[in-house]
């Protein structure tokens, strides 16, 4: 029942605020609304209740356990969503002169160093509201990069085929072309066709390390130079840094710009779909062309004391800058989770991160091998991730990954990714990140043995799964034919 | 260890499983001269209870002064319930509803806000949201860049009287793309960009323009006059792309009711495409985030549209449900093709701004709205009261006002009024001499609903203090060169 | 699952405080413990997915209509929670000086002000932790009453039989028997009985008006006037408070002392059983025997400037008091969010509550007479509350009260209470409050009738369940006889 | 109307079902002369937004300072986890899980409570609560006295070691049923309670004795002879009921193995009662509550036990579930006969504190415990080395320690140096001469794991300011005078 089906006309059961509507007759009556907004009418039970009972039918990380490849789905502390709502910073104006507002200002300093450090990058803008955007911002960094230089026919960025859809999307929004680079078999980038395309025409590579398949790829400092020497930038899709973080950094491994997930990485939730943050960083010769606004520190020594100030950083200070992304600096909210999260794991945390998602990853392979599963990239080790691909089960039983994904929901887990990366057949990309116990792990790898022997014996559970949850499997052509994207009073489904 | 739940023993099976002597073991593909030290700039971890201490000392560090600032964010009152619920962990900790059957809370509750938001701005079709306003303008213009089949010209009309870093992101975003975006100058008496200014640069760049853009209300908080230059906009083929404040379209006519007057072409009426901030509904000022963007078009546009859109349909009993639809627009499925590179977007923003549509309805929406507007004729009412102050713009305005300080002397300029201000407690408001130099001295200030009779009587007698002090220095200053 | 059995030995995935253990040896070791206390071992991320998922298994007022008689089970306001728990107030020591706690004793003082006003009495305590606390400390002050003028022989406590458990329980606690009184088929006391039943052994009577019986005792002030003559005391049991609030004051009506239930009246939340406040008035003559502390307010001027100022009162300034009932003062989160409440509401809000209050529960009656109820007293007004008796329904179907409870809970309502008031068989105590939206009423009304319809067609149905919550029916019996109350490692249910 | 649904079409319908003509008639039963007037003392309604900036003003004026103070209740960190989750509207909202099926969530979370705290207590059974620390000594002071069946006296020694306002509150409690409480007087120099002091109250009461009660920390945060004196009272057929703080016991012998030295008889070691405040686990300060009370016995006291007990059973199909069991103590259903009167208890705090628990582990609370001792060792080593502060018992002491000021002048006492250190932002502990006037200028200073080295450096620095000042007062005055 949609939250308009609780509404009866001339119901007000909850005065927020003034409750009198004050008169704005002062304003011409052709600059005016005519009829109220149809926004439902309900009390603040009914409010509560509906909103309380619709969150029931998500699954998530607080309830389930959630091994979604390429996405990062661990733990996201309930200290940093509480510390980050403090009154202090939810009431702070984003134009809040900077001396009013330094205790926001230093954790955005301190997160901006953090990341440098962790990534092995030079400097860091946190402007990027999500990944795509950071993205956005590495590329049009590049773009600038090779401007800056006369070097105007660098048109054309290199794309691995396993990357992730935002890379040529973003590519081509920066006016860039786009050319895909294979991979092998092993998972690693097909480094032969990929010295045959550099040229002056390369702007860069962009690469995801490691790849989307959930290995490392070996061969990055040979990639590196490849494309260092053609004249081209080295992108890094950081979206799958977990893997990698305290082992190996991005800066070290030759990448001139990173984007890094905090959504993923350090553990600011998803929000069934947001927000994120997308923080970019670059090498040093970068550096200028960075997004807006970064914040700077300054120290002044008064009578001997040292005094720290943290301020804005704009276009007066940058004027190479590619500019803003957004109307103030981000998301700072989610910027603030992140901040608290690496301050609690610290020094000495960054590196059990990769650790343990490495361990509980390989672990979930081993134990998928064992009871029977084929794996889309054998004899490697696995990173924070790895694929099943269950083409045999679809060739001998006629039931697919989405078929798989279905019923594990019937038995209380969250699907894994499905169909992605594109280039492996009938995939199930799964990601346990660190922060599931043993004891999660265990209990998906029988849910998905026990799927396996019912695609055996009786396929048609898959088939008609879900059936434990809210609805059954939804018409999604459908929806995209039918389209009924907003409630209209009296129209029927 | 702080969220690692493993203990000794599990690792030691685990490993046997594996096949690895140690966790280091599985780190083997990775060239042993590129490994990291240790982070020493990172600091050592911390517990729960010296995390809290330090945020919360950081926090306390923040203003708590009055707020009399606007310009692209509001303080406007949040009901407790709205955030309560938004952070369950079933909202807070899921993820983009991909697998729709174990996501309908998203979903549904999504489906809802679209449908609360095409009822607020009268409009069609809207998406689940983009990044922030400003970002949604640049979308907005790109999907204009697209739609507009009958334009080959991609030039933007973008009146000046747009917010400024709206204007300058969606330059950031669309340059690229061999898009020109063409300043139109706003009328200096009243405040808003006039049809005569519109059609002058149109002609200049030639006659064909892709699109318009018309912000209502304002930067300065004056209302444009929406229908008379939508109507013109459609009659020359130019698509026209409102950015709105939707907490005032409780109260203004919403953009998909823009024009009409000249009776074109019926359907043709309104805004093609409106976007804006969803912060002032629901949203905390969070020094600027996260807020977000939201975008809604006509029907005709809806395949152009950027970004993810909830549809209702059926489950395999015929059951209602709800489910991610049109995704061939987007990045995962059609890659370098997409109409965006958009994949993560506001979602929990949107959730706690569904919930706040709710409980307020529209008749707390438009108690708020009307709330802003009659606070801010107090306030300005009040502040023009004193001596050398001045309302600058004779256009309608509505929650934001622009003030001029007459007779400033050279030497002293609105920066120094506001920290004057600011040690008295009040943040009073928006410096305007960075984007506007033109203006002289002058100031942009902001009422909501949340600015009491007392707030505003102490504005004013701050500020008269603060000119009072200022103009016996200058005094004192001139005497002494005297 | 119990958190027990997600726990692994060894395991420590949650820092909070310090991290290491500080030495102890300064400690004789004959008073240390010997082992660590067997509590579950967990990650927090375990420990908060088990308990976001238990919360699942609950009904609620957030989640489900619960119409439970005598509960009151309104809206708990959400804001009510987030202003109660500000850092000023939860960080609050209970010893802090006066002087810096005035933002929160100015709250309390304005509470005891508002029910004071509210109820008719002349003055109130918070101290009382629950509604039977807040009627021991009535009773007790009634005790102390009378041995203060000398009249040491008033042991008996006369209390209609309709009333709740409590009044008997505390009745003897504080040292009185108890006399019960019949209550006559209209609802009303049996003042004829009462009448013969008093004399000087009289300490008092117990009263609940409205009854429990969902009717408002026409004949109160002829009660008051035999009791008072007899020498006794008139106590008002405010669990029922919520018909009549605004409508006419207890203090009106002659009695002499009353506790609030605060979390019925005044919306602070049950919380799955507590804590609650039984704040309790008093006439003038009861106020030197109110509990400890109370909030006084004092004004004093300096240079024409009143101040006002608030500070407890303790033992010193009372010497007649009962005495404390708790270490501190009552339940202030509570408190604060009974303060909170009335402030919203306001004077103008408080008559609204018994009206609709009263509006739902007769509109409901109607209803279930409409739909072919029995309803245990007919030809009244019903109060906030009304009852339904199936004993028809029992005689000629073989169905209990019990059935249609549990049938209503696999039809997403939660059931009235059930057996209470003892008198009426069979009986269904239903109480909507004023909260309750008609569509949830009406839905309420449509479950009944159809699950009369079933009891009459299919009571196996009735008899088996519910059926789609977590567990079917409990065996009882089988918990009191093999007492299981707590985990033991290794043992089995 | 804030908080109600109706619409004005909504009452039209209901009260022609009813068949009343308008609310007001279906007060008709109301005495027309006692109806209420208008409530002119309680003030207008507000809206939310005007509540929440007076609740947010009033809770600014509460102090900041640094805290010192505990005296029965303390600043412990909790885990931000513990109140999300609790205030979660499927446990906040919910009512008594009388029906069962419909709420496992609480009385599986209730079941798992009662096993962490028999787990911490070492005791065999854990009730679902009392109200607090103070008011669960009372009622197991009554419990003990229908358990004991050997003893006629009704006679309860209570050493003045045990919290004052926890003996104030069991007086006021069980005064009406002719229990006589009598006072042991502790040992001046070691600041507990001795056996010998014990006996003499014994003999002088005439032998039986129904129950002794001994608290662990005692009030001044001395550690007293646990075994001895528990040995000593089953010795004697005295019920032993301890008061304990239930964080402390991650570190100290747990009522439930005190004693067994004698080898009396084995089943009888251990305390027979275990009480106290569960405040340190997981409830916040709070001016003073909600925090709840536990209560624990040996199996043999169970059906002695007031409260709810909840119960592990089976459903119709074998499956595990969990009841509210042995009701048949409780007031609803044997009335006057009832263990206690207690219905409502703290249910909400039991859930912090479960989570709490939970989250901690027997680690996390051992860390703590021992922290809060070491803390209080360092403030007692640095307070102690200022001139004329002297530590006063020489038992061990947990986190609690009296201090004594050796030459204050007469007319100044403890509550002018507490004066004094708040406003230094210090609230220094708890001026024990109401309750203790034998101690002469006494101080109980308390520390948890949360005064950090910095806090406990403040303190000292801020002590030995104000001694300073009011010494220089002194010589001052005394010069004056001389
Ligand atoms: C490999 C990869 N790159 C980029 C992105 C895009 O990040 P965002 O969704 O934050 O825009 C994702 C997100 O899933 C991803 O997995
Ligand atoms: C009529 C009546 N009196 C007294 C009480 C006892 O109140 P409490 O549970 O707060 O102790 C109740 C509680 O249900 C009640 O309904």
């Amino acid at each position: 029942m949609l939250i308009f089906e609780h509404s009866s006309k001339g119901r007000n059961g909850a005065p927020q605020s003034p409750v009198e509507k004050a008169s704005v007759t002062d304003i011409p009556k052709n600059l005016l609304r005519k009829n109220s907004a149809a926004l439902p009418e309900v009390s603040e039970l009914q409010a509560v209740r509906h909103y309380t009972r619709l969150s029931r039918k998500n699954f998530s990380i607080d309830t389930e356990f959630y091994p979604l490849g390429s996405c990062t789905m661990k733990y996201n502390p309930r200290a940093c969503n509480t510390l980050a709502m403090l009154p202090g910073f939810l009431n702070a104006h984003p134009l809040t002169p900077d001396q009013q507002n330094q205790g926001f200002l230093a954790c955005m300093y301190d997160l901006q160093s953090m990341l440098c450090e962790a990534t092995g990058m030079a400097a860091f803008s946190l402007a990027p509201m999500a990944g795509a955007q950071g993205e956005f911002a590495g590329v049009a960094m590049i773009g600038a990069y090779h401007n800056s230089r006369g070097d105007f026919d660098r048109k054309e960025m290199l794309i691995p085929d396993a990357a992730h859809g935002t890379n040529p999307a973003t590519a081509v929004m920066c006016g860039f072309t786009v050319r895909e680079i294979p991979t092998l078999d092993n998972g690693d980038v097909d480094i032969e066709t990929l010295k045959q395309a550099v040229g002056p025409q390369t702007a860069g590579l962009m690469l995801t390390n490691p790849s989307t398949l959930g290995v490392f790829e070996r061969n990055i400092e040979a990639i590196a130079k490849v494309i260092h020497e053609a004249g081209g930038l080295l992108y890094y899709d950081g979206a799958n840094l977990n893997a990698i973080l305290g082992k190996i950094r991005p800066g070290d491994m030759g990448f001139d710009v990173i984007h890094s997930n905090l959504h993923k990485t350090f553990s600011t939730p998803h929000g069934g779909g947001g927000p994120g943050s997308g923080a970019v960083g670059v090498a040093e010769r970068l550096i200028p062309f960075l997004p807006l606004p970064t914040v700077a520190k300054e120290v002044t020594r008064e009578e001997g004391l040292e005094n720290e100030s943290y301020h804005y950083l704009t276009a007066k200070d940058c004027p190479q800058s590619i500019g803003r992304l957004s109307a103030f600096m981000g998301n700072p909210g989610v910027l603030l989770r992140a901040f608290i999260y690496m301050r609690f794991l610290g020094r000495e945390g960054m590196v059990r991160v990769a650790e343990f998602a490495t361990l509980n990853a390989n672990y979930m392979m081993a134990e998928a091998k064992r009871r029977g599963f084929t794996l889309a990239i054998d004899q490697r080790r696995a990173s924070h991730e790895f694929i099943i691909t269950l083409k045999n089960e679809a060739r001998d039983f006629h039931v697919s990954a989405m078929d798989f994904a279905k019923r594990l929901l019937d038995l209380g887990y969250h699907a894994p990714t499905t169909y992605f990366p594109l280039l492996v057949p009938e995939c199930l990309l799964i990601e346990p990140t660190e922060s599931e116990a043993k004891e999660a792990l265990d209990g998906f790898m029988d849910a998905l043995e026990q799927i396996k022997h019912e695609a055996e014996t009786n396929p048609e559970l898959l088939h008609a799964a879900p059936q434990t949850l809210p609805v059954k499997r939804l018409d999604e052509v459908r929806a995209a034919k039918q389209l009924d994207l907003a409630f209209k009073p009296g129209a029927s489904v | 260890m702080p969220f690692i739940p493993h203990t000794d023993q599990e690792i030691t099976q685990m490993l046997a499983i594996i096949g690895a002597d140690s966790i280091e073991d599985l780190f083997d593909e990775i060239p042993a001269h590129l490994r990291a030290a240790v982070m020493q700039a990172i600091p050592p971890g911390m517990t729960e209870m010296e995390i809290s201490r330090l945020m919360q000392q950081r926090a306390e560090q923040n203003t708590k002064a009055v707020c009399f600032l606007g310009a692209g964010a509001y303080q406007h009152h949040i009901p407790a319930a709205v955030w309560e619920i938004t952070t369950r962990g079933e909202f807070y900790s899921a993820y983009t509803p991909y697998q729709a059957e174990a996501s309908q809370g998203t979903l549904q509750l999504t489906y809802e806000y679209q449908s609360m938001m095409t009822a607020l701005t009268a409009m069609d079709v809207s998406n689940a949201s983009m990044y922030d306003g400003a970002s949604s303008l640049a979308e907005a213009i790109l999907m204009a860049v697209r739609a507009n089949r009958k334009s080959k010209s991609r030039k933007i009309l973008l009146p000046t009287t747009v917010n400024p870093v709206y204007r300058q992101t969606a330059y950031t975003i669309v340059k690229g793309q061999q898009i020109e975006l063409v300043e139109v100058p706003y009328d200096q008496t009243t405040g808003t960009v006039t049809l005569d200014q519109i059609k002058q640069q149109q002609d200049k760049q030639g006659g064909d323009i892709t699109a318009l853009v018309l912000q209502q209300p304002n930067f300065f908080g004056c209302l444009e006059a929406v229908d008379e230059i939508t109507d013109w906009a459609h009659e020359n083929n130019i698509l026209l792309i409102a950015v709105i404040n939707p907490l005032t379209m409780a109260v203004l006519k919403p953009p998909g009711e823009w024009g009409g007057n000249a009776h074109v072409d019926n359907n043709n009426n309104g805004a093609d495409i409106a976007c804006g901030d969803g912060q002032p509904l629901g949203a905390p000022m969070s020094a600027g985030g996260p807020y977000y963007g939201l975008l809604c078009c006509k029907q005709a546009l809806v395949r152009q549209m950027p970004g993810r859109i909830v549809g209702r349909t059926k489950d395999l009993d015929g059951k209602e449900g709800f489910v991610l639809t049109l995704q061939a627009r987007e990045q995962h499925i059609r890659r370098s093709k997409a109409t965006s590179n958009i994949c993560t977007n506001q979602g929990l923003v949107v959730t706690a701004s569904t919930i706040h549509m709710a409980i307020m309805g529209a008749k707390g929406l438009e108690n708020t709205a009307a709330a802003c507007f009659a606070n801010n004729n107090k306030l300005v009412a009040q502040l023009t009261a004193i001596d050398g102050m001045e309302k600058v713009f004779s256009a309608t305005h509505f929650h934001e006002t622009v003030l001029q300080f007459d007779d400033l002397a050279e030497d002293n300029c609105v920066a120094d009024i506001l920290a004057a201000l600011m040690k008295k407690g009040i943040i009073g408001g928006y410096d305007l001499s960075l984007h506007y130099p033109e203006l002289g001295h002058a100031l942009l200030v902001c009422t909501t609903e949340m600015r009491s009779e007392e707030d505003i009587n102490a504005y004013a007698k701050a500020l008269q203090e603060v000119l009072c002090s200022l103009n016996s220095t200058q005094t004192a200053a001139l005497s002494e060169t005297a």
